[in-house]
C-alpha cells in the first residue's frame, strides 16, 4: 500500500486481529460464493476477522457498502468490483485512512489500487477458440462461419473474452457471422442462438461469454436437432458446475476454467503481503495485475478437473 | 379492411416491419424463423393473456418474473427429487397459484395498493427462489418438461398450439361471459361494480390467481427451453409482460381489453427482435431500435386517436 | 375556522414518516453503530439521488401518469456529464447534466402530447432509447471521473459534508424543499393536482393537458439532471447499464410514501420519508450482514406491512366501518371511485 | 292507493348516520306502506341521498334499525337490498363508461348460458330494448355508456333499477338530468309501478312532481326529521316553509333588458357532428336562452364556444375581434366561465377540497408571496365569499368536495364557474339538483354579473325557468337553430313547437 500514513504497528482498529474486509460482486452467482469460500478460508487461515459485503450487482450498493467498510475500520480492502471505474471513490477513501485495496477479478477501472488479480480472459477467449477450430476439424466440418454470443455492453472482462475468441478464430481462418448479445442471461442466450440458427443454420461453432449463455445455446442447438459438441460446437466460460454437467454429458462442447477459489486465496496472500509492506510482485507491473491461470474444458479433461 | 385496421390498430405496424424485414433479410422469411418468431411470440403472449385480465381490471401485477424463477426451481428441484415431470409442474403450477392467491389477499383484504402488494411480492418470491436454490443451478434432463416447447401435437410446436388454446380460451371469457364483463366493469369503474353488488374482491383475486398461474406456466416454458430453474431467471420479465398487453391496446387504466391486440402485441416485440438479430444490429443499437419502434407503434395508433378527436362522438368523452 | 384535520388525512401525510421514526427508535438497538457519524452520513448520502429523482415523479404520478426512462435518463445524464466534465471541467458537467435531462424531459413530453403516445410506452421506449444512446457513447468503455482529478470541486460535491451533513442530503433537502413549494404553493402545482384527479374536469377548467405534461416531464428530465450531480459524483462513472431497474424503486418511493397512482393525491414528505425508509431499511439489514436474497423477503414484507397499515386505516375510516370490517363486510371508500 | 294505517312494508327508526365533523341523519324515523310513493324533500345536505344508501347497503347506521315485511333488515352490502327487493337509483350515477347500455342494465344479473357459461347477449340486449320501450325511450343497447348523454345515461340508470323487479324502488332525484317530455314519461312509469303493487320512495327538488306522482311526503332539515303528511293535506307553500325554516320569496323574476354591445358572436358555425350553421349573438348584460329537446346540441353550442370542441366551419367573434380558441385554456384567457353539465364525469375534481375545487379557475388571483406563490389566506376569502353566498354546507374548507351532498357539489361548481367574472358565462343546467332557495339565489347572481355587464348563455333542461330567466331564448333542433324567441313570444308554447316539429319562429332579427 502507500506508506503515507504513519500507521500504528498493529493495525487500524486498534486491536491486534486483522480485519480484512470483503467486497463482492454478487452472492447470488455461484462464481462468486466460490471466490468468498476461497477469500474467506484463506483469511481465516491467518486468524484474520473476516467481513463480507455483497454489493448486489448494484454500483451505488457497491460504493456504499465498500466505503462502510473502510468506515467500520478494516485494515485491508479485498474488493471483485460491480463496476470497475467506481473504484475511485472507495481507493480515494482507503487511501485517506491508509488501507490497502486488492481488487479480485473483473478490472481495476483505471484506479490506483495495490493490485490486482485477474483471470487471462483474453487468453480464454483464445483457448475457446483454438478449441473450436481444432474440434470442427475433427467433426469433419469444412463450414468456416462461426458466431459469438456476448455479455451485456458494458461488461468489459466478457469484451476481453470476446476480443481473445475472435482474433484467435479470424486466424484460424473462420468468419463470425454473427455477434449477438444476450446480456449474460440464460433466457436470452437460448432465443439468440435460435435467431442465429434461422439465419445461419450452418454456422460450425458458437462462443458464448458466459456458461449460464453458453448452456442455453447449446440446449437451442439440441432443440433444433443438432449437436452441439458434434455439429456446432458450442463453447461456454467460467466452468460453472451445470457446464461441467454437460459436457460430461456431450451436451456441451467445451468451458473455460477460472478458478475464483484460488483467487480468492491469492488476493488473501497478495493483502497480506500489503499489510506488511513488502514489495508484491506483478505479472503486469504497469497494470499491477496478478494473474490467475485459466484452462479449457472438454471432454477429454472434465473428469480430471475437480 | 378499414374496420379490422381500426379495431386492431397494430396490424398496420406489424405488416410494415414484416415488410421491411422480408427486404432487408433473405431469412426472416423462411419457415424456420417464422416458426421461431412465432414461438417466441406464443410464448409470451400466454402471461400476456393474463396480465390483460389484470390491466382491464385497471391494476398490475409486476411479481410475475419473480414466479418465473421460483416456478423453474419448483419444478425441476422437485424432478431432481424424483417426482415424475407431470406432478412436478403441477406443483410449480401450485406455487404459481399461491402467489397470486397472496397478491389477491394482500390486496384486497389488507387493502395495500396493487402496485406496492405485487412489488413486494416481486421481491419477496425472488428471494425465495434464490434462497431455495441458493444460487445454484436446478439442473434437469426431462423429455416430459422438453415437451412443452419441443413436443409437436399435429406438426405445430406446442407454444404455438399452447397460445392459440389460450388465446381462443381468454377471448371468449373475456369477451363472453360473465367473468370477463366483471373484470371490465371493475376497471371501468370499481365503486360503481360494488354498488351494483358484483362480487369484486372474489373477481380481483381469481385475477391474481390467474396471472400466478400463467406466470408460473411461463416459468415452465424457460425452464423447459433451458431445462434448469434457477433464481435469476424471469428478471424483467414482468415489465415484458405488461408491455405487450399496452401495446396490444388494452387501455392501462383499465375499462377496455384487446386480447388480439395482446397476441399481436407479442407478436410485432418479437418480431422486431428477431429482425434486428438477424441484421446483427449491435446491443445499443438494438436497444434504441426497439425504443423507437414502439413509440412508431403507438404514435401511428395515438394520430389516428388524434383524428379521431377532431370529428368529436355527441356525449363528453368520459373523464380518464 | 376549526380545523378539520383528521387523523385519517395526518396518517396520509405523515404516515410513513410516523413507520420511518419508529424504524429510527429501533435501530441503534439492532444495529449498534447506526447512528454513528460514518454511517448515518452514509445513509444520507447514499439515497440522495433516489430521492431527487422521487421527488420529480412524485408530480408525474400525482398527475396520473408515470415516467419509466429515468433509469435511462440517469444512466444518460451520468455519460454526458462526465463527458463534459473531460472536456470542460466542472461547469461544464453541471450544465451538461441538468441540460440534458431537459432535453430528455422535453422528448418524453413532447412523443405524449404531439404523438399522442401514452406515457408509459413513450417513456418505456425512450428508456430503450437512452440507454442505447448512453451505450454509444461508451463503447470504447464507462466514462470515468479521473482519479487524478480528486481535487476538482465537481469530483467533491458527492463526497463533502458541510456541518457534518452530507452534500448530497442537502441538496435533496433543497430539492423537495422547492418541490414542496411548487405542489402546494403554486398554480402549477395545484394544476397537477386537478388534472391528475379528473383530466376531463380539469380540461374545463381551463387546465391544458399539453402544457402540464410538458412541465411535468420536463420537471422529471430536470430532478433526473440535479440527481445525476449528486450520483456521479459519488459513484464517479457511468455507461448504459448505470441503475438498472431504477424505475421501479423511484416509483415504489413515490407510492409508497402515499401518492396514489391514480392520480390526485400526492404527498413529496411522505416521499421523502419512503427513500429515507427504504434507505434506513437497507442499510441494516446489510450491516446485520443478512444475505441478499433474505434481506429482499425483508424487504418485500416490510411494504406489505407499511402499507397493510395504510390499507387497514382507509378501511376503517368509514361509520360503522370497525364493526363491519371485524365482521367481514366491505367498507365503501370515500369520494367518487374511478 | 294506500294509506298511513296499512301496515308498514318498510320502517326505518332512529336512525343515524355520522361522518367526521358531520351527522349526515339523526334519529330519523322514516315509514313505507305497499303500493305507495312517498316523497322524501329537504334542502341540499338535509340526509335525502344519506338515508337511501343506508337502504342500499352502502352506509351502515351508527344507531337505529329498519324492519321490512316486519323483520329486521340491516343490509351491509349492496347485493342485500337486491335480496331483499329494494332497488335504488343513486343521485350520482354507478355506470361503466367502457361497457355497452345493456352489459350495464344487468350488471352482475346477466344472463348465461348453463353449458358453456357464454352470455346470451341476444337476450341481454332484448330485455334491455324491452325495458326502454316501457320508459318510452330510444336508446341502442349495445352503445357504450360512453357515448350517451347525460339523460340517456339518467335513463339507464332507471331501466337498472326497474330490471330488479323489486318491492321497493328507491329514486334519489331521477328528473335532474331529464327533460320535459322524458320527466312525464317517468313519472307515468312511477304511476304503474304503484299500480302493480310496488312502493316508490322518491327524491326531488321539483315539487311539482312531488305533487303530481307521491301520495305521502317525508320532510328532513338537517338530518333531523320534521314531518311525514299525506300530500293531500299539504300545500307546496308549507312544504318549502318545512324545509327552510322560512318563507322563500317568490320565484326569480327577470324584466326585460335591452342588451349593451355584442359580446359573442357566432357566424354560421359547424361543429362536431351535430352543430351545423349555428349563428347566434350575445350582448353584454343579457341573458340568452338555448332551448330545444335533449341532444338537439346544447352542450355541442357550449363547448363549442369555450374552445372545447373544434369549429369545423364558420366563425365566432368575441367583442367584435376574430376569436378561434385552442381549447378551454384559451377561451378561459379571453374571459369566458364555464359550467359542464356533467358534474361527476366533467365537474368535479374529486381528490381536491371544497375551497381547492373553488379556486382553480382563479389561480391567478390569489397568489400572494412575491406575486408568484398561491396565498392560502387569499384562497380562503374566495371560498368564505361563495361559502356563505352559496349557503354551501361543509364541514370546511378542506373537506373532499366529494363528501358533499349532490347540489352542494353544485353550488361549488358554480361558484367556480362564476369566480373569474369575465366577460361571458356560459352555464349549463346550473341549478341541476339544487334545491328551491339556492335556485333563488343563482338566480340572483346570474343577475348580478348580467348587472356588472357580462353576458350570459344558459342552458336548461327546465323550460319554465329557461323562460322565466333568460331575456331571448334560441332554439335548436337537430343542432340548428330553429328558433328566436323575444318579449311575449317566450312561451313554453312556442318552444316546444319549433322543438320538436322544427317549425321556424323568428319574433326578431338574429344578426346583431
Ligand atoms: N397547464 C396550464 N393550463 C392552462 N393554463 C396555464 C397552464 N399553465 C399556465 N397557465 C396559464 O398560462 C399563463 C402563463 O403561465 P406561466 O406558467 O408562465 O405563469 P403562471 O401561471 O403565472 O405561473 P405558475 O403557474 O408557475 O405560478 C398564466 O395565465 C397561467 O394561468
Ligand atoms: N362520504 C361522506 N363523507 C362525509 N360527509 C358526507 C359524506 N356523504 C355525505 N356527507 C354529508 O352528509 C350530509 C348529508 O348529505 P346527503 O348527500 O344525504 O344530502 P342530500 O339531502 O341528499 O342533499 P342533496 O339534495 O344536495 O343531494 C351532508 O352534509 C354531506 O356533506
Ligand atoms: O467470470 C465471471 C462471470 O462468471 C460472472 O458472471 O461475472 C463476472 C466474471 O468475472
Ligand atoms: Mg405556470
Ligand atoms: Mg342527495
Amino acid at each position: 500500500g502507500c506508506s503515507d500514513s504513519n500507521a500504528p504497528s498493529g493495525n487500524q482498529n486498534g486491536s491486534d486481529q486483522v480485519v480484512v474486509g470483503f467486497s463482492v460482486y454478487d452472492m447470488q452467482y455461484e462464481f462468486f460464493q466460490k471466490m468468498e469460500q476461497g477469500t474467506r478460508a484463506a483469511a481465516t487461515a491467518k486468524g484474520w476477522e473476516f467481513k463480507l459485503h455483497d454489493e448486489k450487482s448494484d454500483e451505488n450498493e457497491m460504493v456504499t457498502g465498500a466505503q462502510a467498510l473502510i468506515d467500520q475500520g478494516v485494515d485491508v480492502l479485498i474488493i471483485s468490483p460491480f463496476k470497475p471505474s467506481a473504484l475511485g471513490p472507495i481507493i480515494a477513501k482507503a487511501k485517506a485512512k491508509g488501507v490497502p485495496v486488492i481488487v479480485d477479478d473483473i478490472g481495476g477501472g483505471g484506479a490506483p489500487y495495490d493490485a490486482i488479480v485477474i483471470s487471462d480472459n483474453a487468453g480464454g477467449g483464445k483457448l475457446a477458440a483454438e478449441f473450436m477450430a481444432k474440434q470442427i476439424a475433427a467433426n469433419g466440418k469444412t463450414g468456416k462461419n462461426v458466431a459469438s454470443i456476448t455479455c451485456e455492453p458494458s461488461a468489459v472482462y466478457a469484451a476481453r473474452r470476446n476480443a481473445g475468441f475472435k482474433a484467435e478464430i479470424e486466424k484460424q481462418g473462420f468468419k463470425v457471422v454473427a455477434e449477438l448479445s444476450g446480456n449474460s442471461k440464460a433466457e436470452e442466450g437460448y432465443k439468440v442462438m435460435k435467431d442465429i440458427l434461422a439465419k445461419n443454420p450452418d454456422v460450425a461453432g458458437v462462443f458464448s461469454c458466459n456458461d449460464p449463455m453458453g448452456v442455453a445455446a447449446a440446449n437451442a442447438v439440441k432443440d433444433a436437432g443438432k449437436d452441439p459438441v458434434k455439429d456446432i460446437v458450442t463453447v461456454g466460460f467460467n466452468a460453472d458446475p451445470e457446464a461441467i454437467t454437460a459436457i460430461k454429458g456431450d451436451g456441451l462442447a467445451a468451458t473455460v476454467a477460472q478458478d475464483p477459489a484460488a483467487m480468492g486465496a491469492l488476493t488473501v496472500k497478495l493483502a497480506d503481503q500489503a499489510l506488511a509492506k513488502t514489495a508484491l510482485t506483478f505479472d503486469n507491473a504497469a497494470e499491477r495485475e496478478v494473474y490467475n491461470p485459466v484452462q479449457l474444458i472438454s471432454k477429454e479433461n472434465v473428469d480430471t478437473v475437480k | 379492411m378499414t374496420a379490422v385496421l381500426r379495431r386492431l390498430p397494430l396490424l398496420l405496424p406489424l405488416l410494415g416491419t414484416v415488410v421491411v424485414l422480408a427486404v432487408a433479410t433473405d431469412s426472416f422469411l423462411t419457415g424456420a424463423n417464422i416458426e421461431n418468431v412465432l414461438v417466441a411470440a406464443a410464448i409470451v403472449a400466454v402471461p400476456g393473456l393474463a396480465m390483460t385480465f389484470c390491466l382491464a381490471m385497471g391494476e398490475f401485477d409486476l411479481s410475475i418474473g419473480s414466479t418465473v424463477s421460483l416456478a423453474g426451481v419448483v419444478c425441476c428441484s422437485a424432478i431432481i427429487a424424483g417426482q415424475p415431470a407431470p406432478v412436478a409442474m403441477g406443483i410449480a403450477l401450485a406455487v404459481g397459484a399461491a402467489i397470486g392467491l397472496a397478491n389477491g389477499m394482500v390486496i384486497t383484504k389488507l387493502g395495500v395498493t396493487p402496485f406496492i402488494a405485487t412489488l413486494a411480492t416481486l421481491v419477496i418470491v425472488r428471494g425465495l427462489s434464490l434462497a431455495y436454490s441458493d444460487g445454484h443451478d436446478r439442473i434437469v434432463s426431462s423429455a416430459a418438461l422438453k415437451y412443452l416447447v419441443g413436443g409437436r401435437p399435429l406438426g405445430v410446436p406446442m407454444p404455438i398450439v399452447l397460445a392459440v388454446v389460450a388465446t381462443a380460451a381468454g377471448w371468449w371469457a373475456m369477451n363472453r361471459t360473465r367473468f370477463g364483463r366483471w373484470v371490465c366493469a371493475i376497471g371501468s369503474n370499481r365503486e360503481a361494480a360494488r354498488v351494483s353488488g358484483l362480487p369484486v374482491d372474489r373477481v380481483r383475486i381469481a385475477v391474481y390467481v390467474l396471472v400466478g398461474v400463467a406466470g408460473a406456466g411461463w416459468g415452465l416454458l424457460i425452464s423447459s427451453q433451458l431445462q434448469k430453474g434457477n433464481g435469476q431467471l424471469g428478471m424483467g420479465f414482468e415489465l415484458d409482460a405488461i408491455t405487450v398487453v399496452v401495446i396490444g391496446g388494452t387501455a392501462l387504466l383499465g375499462g377496455r381489453a384487446s386480447i388480439v391486440g395482446t397476441v399481436l402485441g407479442a407478436v410485432l416485440i418479437e418480431t422486431i427482435r428477431n429482425g434486428l438479430n438477424l441484421l446483427n444490429t449491435p446491443p445499443a443499437y438494438q436497444r434504441i431500435s426497439v425504443g423507437l419502434l414502439l413509440i412508431a407503434a403507438l404514435a401511428i395508433k395515438g394520430i389516428r386517436r388524434a383524428e379521431a378527436r377532431t370529428m368529436p362522438v355527441p356525449a363528453p368523452e368520459a373523464a380518464r | 375556522m376549526k380545523s378539520s384535520t383528521s387523523l385519517g388525512s395526518l396518517w396520509d401525510t405523515w404516515g410513513i414518516t410516523a413507520i420511518l421514526v419508529l424504524l429510527l427508535a429501533v435501530a441503534p438497538v439492532l444495529t449498534p453503530d447506526f447512528f454513528s457519524l460514518d454511517n448515518a452520513q452514509s445513509v444520507l448520502r447514499e439515497s440522495a439521488y433516489l430521492g431527487i429523482v422521487a421527488a420529480g415523479m412524485t408530480f408525474a404520478v400525482a398527475s396520473g401518469a408515470f415516467d419509466l426512462s429515468v433509469g435511462g435518463q440517469l444512466a444518460l445524464c451520468s455519460v454526458v456529464s462526465l463527458i463534459g466534465f473531460a472536456a470542460g471541467g466542472t461547469v461544464l458537467a453541471i450544465v451538461a447534466a441538468l441540460a440534458t435531462g431537459l432535453a430528455c424531459g422535453l422528448l418524453n413530453a413532447s412523443l405524449i402530447t404531439r404523438l399522442s403516445v401514452p406515457p408509459f410506452v413513450a417513456t418505456l421506449g425512450t428508456l430503450f432509447v437512452f440507454r442505447g444512446v448512453s451505450y454509444i457513447l461508451t463503447q470504447d468503455g464507462p466514462k470515468t471521473l479521473p482519479y487524478d482529478q480528486i481535487g476538482s470541486p465537481f469530483v467533491k460535491i458527492g463526497g463533502l459534508n458541510v456541518a457534518g451533513v452530507p452534500v448530497p442530503f442537502v441538496i435533496m433537502v433543497g430539492v423537495f424543499a422547492a418541490a414542496w413549494l411548487l405542489l402546494r404553493r403554486t398554480a402549477t402545482g395545484r394544476r397537477v393536482l386537478a388534472y391528475g384527479s379528473s383530466p376531463e374536469a380539469a380540461r374545463f377548467c381551463g387546465i391544458s393537458a399539453t402544457r402540464l405534461r410538458l412541465f411535468v416531464f420536463a420537471l422529471v428530465g430536470v430532478s433526473v439532471g440535479i440527481a445525476t450531480l449528486t450520483y456521479i459524483t459519488r459513484v464517479w462513472t457511468a455507461d448504459g447499464s448505470a441503475q438498472d431497474g431504477f424505475e421501479l424503486k423511484v416509483i415504489a418511493a413515490v407510492v409508497l410514501g402515499g401518492t396514489s397512482l391514480k392520480g390526485g393525491k400526492a404527498t413529496l414528505i411522505g416521499t421523502f420519508s419512503a427513500v429515507l425508509l427504504i434507505s434506513v431499511l437497507n442499510d441494516m439489514l446489510v450491516s446485520e450482514g443478512v444475505p441478499s436474497a433474505y434481506q429482499r423477503i425483508v424487504l418485500g414484507g416490510v411494504l406489505i406491512v407499511a402499507l397493510t397499515i395504510d390499507g387497514l386505516r382507509t378501511r376503517f375510516a368509514a361509520p360503522g366501518s370497525l364493526r363491519r370490517a371485524l365482521s367481514g363486510g366491505r367498507t365503501p371508500q370515500p369520494g367518487p371511485a374511478r | 292507493m294506500a294509506d298511513s294505517s296499512t301496515p308498514a312494508l318498510l320502517r326505518v327508526d332512529g336512525l343515524t348516520v355520522e361522518f367526521p365533523g358531520v351527522r349526515a341523519l339523526d334519529g330519523v324515523h322514516f315509514d313505507v306502506v305497499p303500493g305507495e310513493v312517498h316523497a322524501l324533500v329537504g334542502e341540499n345536505g338535509a340526509g335525502k341521498s344519506t338515508l337511501l344508501k343506508v337502504l342500499g347497503g352502502l352506509h351502515q347506521p351508527s344507531t337505529g334499525t329498519i324492519g321490512l315485511a316486519e323483520r329486521p333488515y340491516r343490509p351491509r352490502r349492496p347485493a342485500d337490498a337486491t335480496h331483499a327487493g329494494i332497488a335504488v337509483i343513486y343521485q350520482e350515477f354507478n355506470l361503466y363508461p367502457d361497457l355497452t347500455v345493456a352489459e350495464n342494465v344487468f350488471s352482475g344479473r346477466e344472463p348465461f348460458h348453463r353449458f358453456h357459461r357464454g352470455i346470451r347477449y341476444p337476450e341481454l340486449n332484448r330485455r334491455a330494448a324491452e325495458l326502454f320501450a316501457t320508459l318510452g325511450v330510444r336508446i341502442d343497447p349495445t352503445a357504450p355508456v360512453s357515448s350517451l348523454t347525460v339523460s340517456e345515461q339518467q335513463l339507464v340508470e332507471i331501466a337498472k333499477a326497474l330490471s330488479v323487479d323489486g318491492r321497493i324502488i328507491v329514486m334519489d332525484e331521477p328528473t335532474a338530468a331529464l327533460s320535459a317530455d322524458e320527466v312525464t314519461r317517468l313519472l307515468d312509469v312511477v304511476r304503474r309501478l304503484r299500480a302493480e303493487g310496488r312502493s316508490v320512495v322518491y327524491v326531488s327538488h321539483r315539487l311539482d312532481e312531488v305533487f303530481a306522482v307521491a301520495d305521502r311526503v317525508t320532510v328532513l332539515r338537517d338530518g333531523r326529521h320534521v314531518r311525514t303528511t299525506a300530500l293531500a293535506d299539504t300545500s307546496p307553500d308549507e312544504l318549502v316553509r318545512l324545509m327552510v325554516g322560512r318563507d322563500v320569496s317568490a320565484m326569480f323574476h327577470r324584466d326585460d333588458v335591452a342588451g349593451g354591445d355584442v359580446v359573442l358572436e357566432l357566424d354560421q358555425v359547424s361543429a362536431g357532428r351535430q352543430l351545423h350553421d349555428v349563428s347566434i349573438v350575445v350582448r353584454a348584460g343579457e341573458i340568452v336562452g338555448i332551448g330545444g329537446v335533449a341532444g338537439a346540441g346544447q352542450p355541442e353550442l357550449s363547448q363549442v364556444i369555450f374552445g372545447a370542441l373544434p369549429l369545423k366551419t364558420g366563425r365566432m367573434l368575441l367583442s367584435g375581434t376574430d376569436y378561434r380558441p385552442q381549447g378551454p385554456h384559451d377561451a378561459m384567457r379571453a374571459g369566458i366561465g364555464f359550467l359542464h353539465e356533467d358534474r361527476k364525469a366533467a365537474g368535479i375534481l374529486p381528490d381536491l377540497s371544497v375551497r381547492h375545487n373553488l379556486t382553480i379557475s382563479v389561480l391567478d388571483r390569489v397568489r400572494g408571496l412575491f406575486g408568484r406563490l398561491l396565498s392560502p389566506a387569499g384562497e380562503l376569502g374566495v371560498f368564505d365569499t361563495f361559502r356563505k353566498r352559496l349557503a354551501i354546507r361543509t364541514t370546511g374548507p378542506d373537506q373532499l368536495i366529494g363528501q358533499l351532498s349532490g347540489g352542494n357539489q353544485q353550488k361549488v361548481l358554480f361558484g367556480r364557474a362564476l369566480a373569474p367574472g369575465g366577460r361571458l358565462l356560459i352555464l349549463n343546467e346550473p341549478t341541476r339538483g339544487v334545491d328551491i332557495g339556492a335556485k333563488v339565489e343563482i338566480h340572483h347572481l346570474i343577475n348580478e354579473i348580467t348587472a356588472d355587464g357580462a353576458g350570459v348563455v344558459m342552458i336548461s333542461s327546465d323550460l319554465p325557468e329557461l323562460l322565466g330567466i333568460s331575456d331571448r331564448v334560441y332554439v335548436l333542433a337537430a343542432g340548428r337553430i330553429v328558433g328566436h324567441l323575444t318579449g311575449d313570444d317566450r312561451t313554453e308554447e312556442n318552444v316546444m313547437r319549433c322543438a320538436t316539429t322544427g317549425q321556424r319562429v323568428f319574433s326578431a332579427a338574429v344578426a346583431g
